[in-house]
């Protein structure tokens, strides 16, 4: 490895950990005596403070670590603060929907009612507060249990679950009518033929 | 002692038809139909029957094999611009952009194997940047969903669960496995032979025939009309068939079965 | 700001995210228009390009992610864990590329296509986080709709989904032609009933 391929492999290695990393690592991973990543190192970190870079990278007894110069503190400060477009999608509301009638519930319960994975709505929708976690449900693998939050009684300007619209039973005795009913429209005219 | 046989996966019937295209090294525009479906009726006659839902939908592209199969026989159909049509061109497209799909999933394989060689970092926000993180704001993103319309929504899961689930279905205990072999119905259909001469092959079918059973009945049929046992007639496309026995059913027992 | 700082400031952006950033965030932050932004983001990568760097910046739909340059694979995976791969069988890429190519698309529509029931690896796309819902069709039974990620773009390196491999007219000319030859031996493979 020539020297300027030794500087980006380890400008590789300290973005991607993030962390500090201890000399001894670096070395080894590049198979280089300890003396030859040093003065790498040593190099590197002059190029970024010389070209006054959005990075720098620094030195804590023997170990090395990538992190943001302090110069954009400010401006990634606004990163932070610009607001996110957040948007209640179909699935969320959907998701959401589930968890307000349905809690305490599970993701595989969610995902039995809507037939497909819902791992990413309920997440979403715990980022954002609208649901939590409840605990644990007593059964095989302990699964979580979500429910409402109180800024979900809040937002929708609601005392207690109690006030969410009722759904009846007569309604679900309707949806399952319709359902047979269709079917029996369907055999019926199965039987016809065979008639 | 029998032979250990193992068969070829096949993702499904379209992945099949194109493997025996390949293999039998045939125009796609101008499928052999007789000797394809011939070897696709032995794939499947050979595959595990366990797997009652893999093996209908193998079924069913075997009924359209048959049906394609004794549309040729018949005089060219012809559209409203005067040309004859082929009974094969709907099945021709449909391998078509099968095929492109599966050519195209190679490509994607290829670009992930490129892709792979990177990593990422975690986020690493410094404290001072990340104390400014911001509240979500729920009045806005809730925007006008009101309790009412989350309501609605849930009527609509349920009502769209509800049409999910087969009520007479879901409520048998259990559902028993079902055997359907073209060798068994064969000998049921024999017996109908015996008593009946002149029927509709809907009048044949059991009340609770399942779909495979209905579907195997009518490999069975067109079996035998290949092999000069009946004949059939059907006035429109959605008329019933109208079946004559024209050579002793009794004979029936020596048909060799293509199983 | 001068060009310089702006450059720095994206770099610093992108270190500290981690993640992929949008453009209109990138530039809102910076108070500058999307397309100084984009100028200054691109002269960035060629930089880092150019140099033979061990950072690259690669871009997804109108979003910037920093990530390591994939020479340095080797060396990297001795010191960090690596990336989560996830090993696509036959069946779901198949079904990924009828997503990625015909979405939003509905299930049953993925079903006609390849002619079996798509159920699961719908689900394991999602579940993986290659494909998403995207809400619903305004159609009776209102079936869900698919979609391609933000992962299935950086899981196959294509920028944007108009740079996923062209199905161009000649293709589909080639595969026509190709049924209208006799086929390549290559073609055959023996598949035959083993013993």
């Amino acid at each position: 490895m020539n020297t300027d391929r030794i500087e980006a492999a380890i400008e590789a290695i300290l973005f991607t950990m993030g962390e500090s990393v201890p000399l001894e690592k670096i070395a080894a991973a590049l198979e280089i005596e300890e003396e030859e990543a040093l003065a790498a190192i040593h190099r590197l970190m002059k190029h970024y403070e010389s070209e006054e870079r959005g990075i720098r990278i620094i030195e804590l007894e023997d170990s090395f670590q990538m992190c943001t110069s302090k110069d954009f503190y400010e401006t990634l400060i606004k990163v932070a603060k610009a607001p996110k477009k957040q948007v209640l999608t179909d699935v969320l509301l959907e998701t959401l929907s589930i968890i307000a009638y349905k809690q305490p519930i599970t993701k595989m319960e969610i995902e039995k009612i809507r037939g497909v994975s819902s791992d990413r709505a309920v997440s979403k929708l715990v980022e954002y507060g609208l649901c939590k976690e409840l605990g644990r449900l007593d059964a095989p693998g302990r699964p979580l249990l979500f429910g409402t939050t109180e800024d979900f009684l809040r937002t929708f300007g609601v005392q207690s679950l109690e006030e969410l619209p009722v759904i009846s039973e007569d309604l679900v005795e309707q949806f399952k009518d319709e359902a047979e009913m269709e079917l029996d429209e369907e055999l019926e005219q199965d039987v016809e033929v065979q008639v | 002692m029998g032979i250990n046989v193992k068969l070829q996966v096949f993702e499904g019937p379209l992945d099949l038809l194109l493997h025996l295209i390949d293999k039998n090294k045939v125009n796609i525009y101008d499928i052999p139909i007789v000797t394809i479906t011939e070897q696709y009726l032995d794939y499947v006659n050979q595959m595990d029957k366990e797997d009652l839902n893999v093996v209908s939908e193998f079924l069913v592209m075997a009924a359209t094999l048959l049906d394609i199969k004794s549309k040729m026989l018949l005089p060219k159909e012809v559209n409203e611009e005067g040309e004859e049509e082929d009974p094969r061109a709907e099945l021709v497209e449909k391998l078509l952009e099968y095929k492109l799909f599966k050519h195209m999933s190679y490509e994607l394989k290829d670009r992930q194997m490129d892709a792979e060689g990177s990593f990422y970092k975690l986020p690493t926000i410094p404290k001072e940047v990340a104390a400014y993180k911001p509240e979500v704001n729920l009045q806005e993103l809730v925007g006008d969903v009101t309790l009412v319309r989350l309501n609605e929504i849930f009527e609509e899961v349920l009502r769209r669960q509800e049409e999910k689930i087969d009520p007479i279905r879901s409520k048998f205990g259990k559902i028993e496995r079902e055997e359907v072999s073209m060798a068994e119905k064969l000998v049921q259909v024999q017996d109908y032979l015996r008593k009946n001469k002149r029927f509709c092959f809907r009048e044949m079918l059991s009340k609770n025939s399942s779909k495979v059973s209905v579907i195997v009945t009518f490999l069975v049929i067109l079996e035998l009309i290949k092999t000069g046992f009946v004949q059939v007639e059907q006035e429109r496309s959605d008329a019933d068939i109208d079946i004559t026995v024209v050579k002793d059913p009794e004979l029936i027992g020596e048909l060799e079965l293509e199983e």
